[in-house]
């Protein structure tokens, strides 16, 4: 297999190029997409496959996903670029109540196979607008998959693995990881709802996705250091999510710890918490975001945010 | 009854029995069993209409008629909107009647090709019926049954045949004009050459997505008719108060769609008027709008009394009930009354068949509570 | 005090009253409000306070949330009518982006004091657009309150404060408790954020919310019958939520039962099994939705309830 | 700078110091310090332009300039969003700048008094500067100063100042327009005597709340001004190819609500047809619109060097640049140059002392953080 060096938006340029050029039903639709979009995550795509497969779209975003609704019921496979994941507030009754039951509610005569791209997470100097990070909702709507990747290699596979998926993916990239460059091999492919355990350790295990599983990372290393051996799970996807590797990582740790970026107060760390709780009685800890808007002065927002530091403390308080 | 949902075979044979024409003098193209990938453009339709449409026309409204009275009647408190207690009813939860309403649906439909779409609204029993879906499965599907088109999933308010093209009944208001806007988009990326039509009522018209849905069908150029059925109430309130300017059409107009207002009680006129804009639409000129006007007879739901209305008012509708009125016209072009006597009389049979056929439908199981939601991830998982 | 028996929507609507009578800030805006609510629960007020202050509106969810925010910042108090809570899906950004975060984002230059009802749950035949459950999410949304009545007297009285507390409140009737008619006392006041217990015991704390506390109470009761003793608490309002009064009692039972109806993936009842589990250890159980669409048909239907009877199960099994 | 945030006092003698002539001649009512709780009604405006209003015009368009070419100074590296890295710029986050566009917001705000209300969108230094704000506390916002108008927490994206009326900018297209109709409808529901002028661009008439917010306006017959700024672009999209029909104007007027469209390069012009529709509006004639042809001479944000553009076409603003219009306009007047660049040298003497005001100002405090979220419930809560 050949490596390659990309950026996680290059990386899932990439999967969606190669989906496109494989597959004629494979389109993307969404607002600047034909500039490559304003993360660069379509770059060249236009070019390559014109306008007609790479729509660009007025400022529409409840048509945008209702369209896209209809483009999948019709035969095709639509991207479907929501820009932050803030905006598809305009769109919450198509993915809600349109692409998340349609195959249900019309009693399996439709599929609605496609991608919503909502890019979430704190952004520098972007206030309380186009900070936001919104999975754990979508985890609790039936119908749709979820998924959020770390890394270049993931948001590669992962984007492979949501073409082809057949239901409404909620695609949710990290906004701080589009320049993050790995290697990146393009042949790698990966199924949705398995996570991956980054790093062993026996004292506590660490559970996050998304960017803080960098901070997680980080953090587990500067424990090492102080003698306490931290298991660290990417979970990569939320909806299914890896309940056998979580728990029998905990069977064994015997104290989960579930960080995320998203505000704390019924985020998806409740229902890891939760589940691993009721189903092993382990100890639980949740290190998640404070239950505030995101402020624009950095102060603020740094209030906002947390990394291995904070991570660092809480495993530190909780191995006590 | 034992097709499996989703399945049905709904040809014009079995559909519309023995009336003694061929539905398909009307339309050679239409609820052909084989989908047509590419039909040849459609000729301009004529005006002049020939007693065989005209009949088929009546024929279509009379089968909805007929359904909506029947599927009326089996919902006697099987709903609690407005504080009525339950009963077993056979049709529960909210039942919304298109009574009065039939020629829109008739005449609009009688135009499309089985494999063109529609997409509907919370009132869609007539789109259901006049795109050619079986009334059997139909009334299977608002009593529940696992015969029915969604498996007794959906219920009135989602009803759907996707085997003609119906893509759905929609809960929410405007809901179905992005939807119909997509589909229209894809038969345009995938070289299709195959229609949408759009159903919405008067009150959807203030609901954001009707601009972002006709602004899109406009520039991207698409295969879609949009239909306004004005039938001048939403829910309990009169439309005309909340709705600024001069309406449906004038609105797309500004959209650089065009289109016509067309008395949507007046079965004959819809389907000229239809042709007209369908045509257009076939040749690629891009989306059409057809405001219909016509009138809510019911109430918005089927327990709703309807009492905040004049009854001058639901009067002067009634007078001009579209089955009524088409009835005459059908004299003047020399059908007796004895052979429209027997649509009306064929049609009521094949629902009273359907009723019969419904109430005997196997239930689905509990088991198809956890089928078709997503294949990924158990749905039994708490 | 005079008590009086009203239902649930009747309660509702007194408090409604009162409040305008007393407070000419106060206006309700929706969907035929005029007619009184398609629920009732605006029944005679227009006749009462006219059509400037009980506002018919267009079908423009978007508008009616946004309007609502700029009658708030400008010395309104509105009560805003969204007929179900799935409808509020064409809300979303008014309410997430706009309502919740006005006065943070202009650094407290204005407030938005509303009232938005969003009737929740199960509705007999509605099938999977018109009964849902959000609440969780809304938990989720800084700035944001979230009330959940079980009683006529809870929503007379929630209404009250709702109506006072000058922050947007979402607010969530049950579709179903309607028609519950029980003893109101109109002079009775309670602040948000209080739960209530309405039964003692030592076995077993349950907690919920909404409609299914009364199949908690009825779960109680048959358990009584087979010698379990059930704590039972009505939380009344999720957030904020009463903490305190579930610590304590889970603290004195050590186990802790969470029944909601909406579905238990990321529900709110993640969040209170987390918060017991982290904060006392003591052991955990949910039962929630199941992560399905809601069916038409009775059978499927069924799936998507649950009773005294699998309340008093997990019940069983919880102190087996 | 020590005023707290939300405190600011904007009369006009701080304002606009010494420069010559009263604000008030030009606006009697405008920007008073005393809240007008029911001003008299506004006469008809005088289409006759005097020298003392054209140069106040032209002040508050050198206002906007001075403080958009210093903020964007000061932004330089505090962006991410096409990938560059972040450096510690004085200004962080996107920042989207309104140059080339000076003459809509200055000429429309002439007419506001203070109690007068606007919305803005993610483009409203311009909107903001001209309803009367400190450009001192503007500057200060944009730092992420506590002395802010919105203590730090908002930024460019959300700046506000609630004193004068302008009731926020926002980061979500089209989100102002329902929040403008819902301010217009408190004014009257209160029996309030004043105006909301609600600002958006070209790219916002696509969005759904435009059709419902206008639609809302005119069936209430509420006292609003919708402004589209229209300067050809959409981020980096041209805003034609996405919109069906004529435009913003013409989609208005099938709303029953009636308009201008001006050259919004042109102060004096934006100046005479918001006069006229505000009077118009101020009379309860209910909701007018105003669609302002300008251009966006910068990138979207202030790191896109919008290199998908013809360079032709940028050009062809600069020379049709609104500051130099109105210079010239001035002269024929009989304005002096030096008078005209004294008002130029005025506007970035006063942005330079913000800047400075701003750089030296205090940072919110980490607990900030936790202020002005919701009365009830931690905001520390984890
Ligand atoms: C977004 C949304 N808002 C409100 C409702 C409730 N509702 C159902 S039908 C209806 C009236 C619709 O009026 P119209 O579009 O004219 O259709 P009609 O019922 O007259 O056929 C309303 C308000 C809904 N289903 N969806
Ligand atoms: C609902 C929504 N969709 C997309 C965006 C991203 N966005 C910010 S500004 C902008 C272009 C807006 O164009 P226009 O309304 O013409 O205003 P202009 O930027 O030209 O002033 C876009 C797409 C957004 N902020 N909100
Ligand atoms: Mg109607
Ligand atoms: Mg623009």
């Amino acid at each position: 297999m050949s490596a390659t060096r990309l950026s996680y938006a290059a990386a899932a340029c990439l999967a969606l190029e190669n989906a496109m050029r494989d597959d004629a039903r494979v389109i993307a639709l969404g607002e600047d997409v034909g500039r490559g979009g304003i993360f660069g995550q379509y770059l060249g795509l236009q070019e390559k496959f014109g306008a007609t497969r790479i729509i660009d779209t007025p400022i529409s975003e409840s048509t945008i996903m209702g369209a896209a609704v209809g483009m999948a019921l019709s035969g095709l496979v639509p991207v479907v670029e929501m820009r932050v994941a803030d905006f598809a507030m305009c769109a919450m009754d198509e993915i809600v109540n349109q692409a998340a039951k349609a195959r249900y509610m019309f009693g399996g005569q439709g599929r609605v196979p496609l991608v919503a791209r909502l890019p979430i997470g704190v952004w520098t100097g972007s206030a309380a607008q186009h900070s936001q990070s919104f999975e754990s909702w979508f985890t609790h709507v039936p119908g749709l998959v979820v998924v959020t990747p770390a890394t270049p290699q993931d948001n590669h596979d992962l984007l492979c693995a949501a073409l082809a998926c057949g239901d409404p993916v909620i695609y949710m990239e990290h906004k701080e990881l589009w320049g993050l460059v790995d290697e990146v091999t393009p042949e790698a492919r990966l199924p949705i709802g398995v996570a991956r355990t980054l790093k062993t350790g026996s004292d506590i295990t660490l559970v996050s996705w998304s960017r803080t599983v960098h901070a997680a990372l980080e953090a587990a290393t500067l424990a090492a250091a102080e003698g306490i051996r931290v298991e660290v799970i990417d979970l990569r996807t939320l909806w299914p999510w890896d309940r056998d590797a979580v728990l029998a990582s905990a069977a064994r740790t015997k104290r989960v710890l579930v960080v995320h970026e998203a505000v704390q107060v019924a985020g998806f760390g409740a229902e890891i918490a939760a589940t691993v709780a009721e189903t092993l009685g382990v100890r639980v800890k949740r290190l998640g975001g404070l239950r505030i808007p995101v402020g624009y002065a950095k102060p603020l927002e740094d209030e906002a945010r947390f990394g291995a530091t904070e991570i660092l403390q809480s495993i530190r308080a909780f191995v006590a | 009854m034992t097709t499996a949902p989703g399945a049905g075979d709904s040809c014009p044979d079995r559909l519309f029995g023995d009336v003694g024409w061929r539905f398909d003098a009307l339309k050679p193209h239409a609820y052909n069993c084989n989908v047509v990938q590419n039909p040849a453009p459609s000729p301009a339709p004529t005006t002049k209409l020939t007693l065989d449409t005209a009949l088929v026309l009546y024929q279509t409204m009379a089968r909805i008629r007929a359904f909506e009275d029947a599927a009326e009647e089996a919902s006697r408190g099987g709903v609690a909107v407005f504080g009525a207690s339950l009963t077993d009813a056979k049709v529960r939860g909210p039942l919304h009647l298109s009574t009065g309403q039939e020629a829109v649906p008739a005449g609009v439909c009688a135009h499309l090709h089985r494999d063109d779409a529609i997409t509907s609204t919370h009132r869609g029993h007539g789109h259901t019926i006049a795109k050619g879906a079986s009334i059997e499965q139909a009334m299977c599907e608002l009593f529940g049954r696992a015969t029915g088109f969604n498996g007794g999933k959906g219920g009135s308010m989602h009803i759907a045949d996707f085997s003609v093209g119906m893509l759905g009944a929609n809960g929410v208001v405007a809901a179905g004009i992005p939807i119909a806007v997509g589909a229209a988009h894809a038969a345009k990326v995938l070289g299709r050459d195959t229609v949408v039509v759009c159903f919405f009522g008067d009150g959807a018209i203030n609901r954001g997505p009707f601009l972002e849905g006709l602004n899109w069908a406009r520039v991207y150029q698409l295969p879609v008719l949009f239909v306004c059925e004005d039938n001048r109430w939403s829910a309990t309130t009169a439309t005309d108060k909340m709705t600024a300017g001069a309406g449906a059409l004038s609105r797309a107009q500004a959209l650089d769609i065009s289109g016509t207002t067309v008395d949507g009680n007046d079965v004959f006129a819809v389907y000229a008027a239809a042709g007209d804009l369908l045509t257009q639409v076939r040749l690629g000129q891009g989306p059409r709008f057809l405001h219909a006007v016509t009138y809510r007879v019911k109430g918005h739901v089927s327990v709703d009394a309807a009492q905040y209305r004049s009854p001058a008012e639901v009067q002067r509708a009634l007078a001009h009930d579209p089955l009524l009125f088409a009835r005459e016209k059908l004299q003047a072009l020399g059908a007796t009354s004895s052979r429209v006597a027997a649509l009306d009389t064929a049609a009521r049979e094949e629902v009273a068949a359907a009723v019969r056929a419904a109430s005997a439908a196997p239930w689905p199981t509990a088991a198809a509570a956890f089928t078709d939601i997503q294949d990924l991830g158990a749905a039994q998982f708490r």
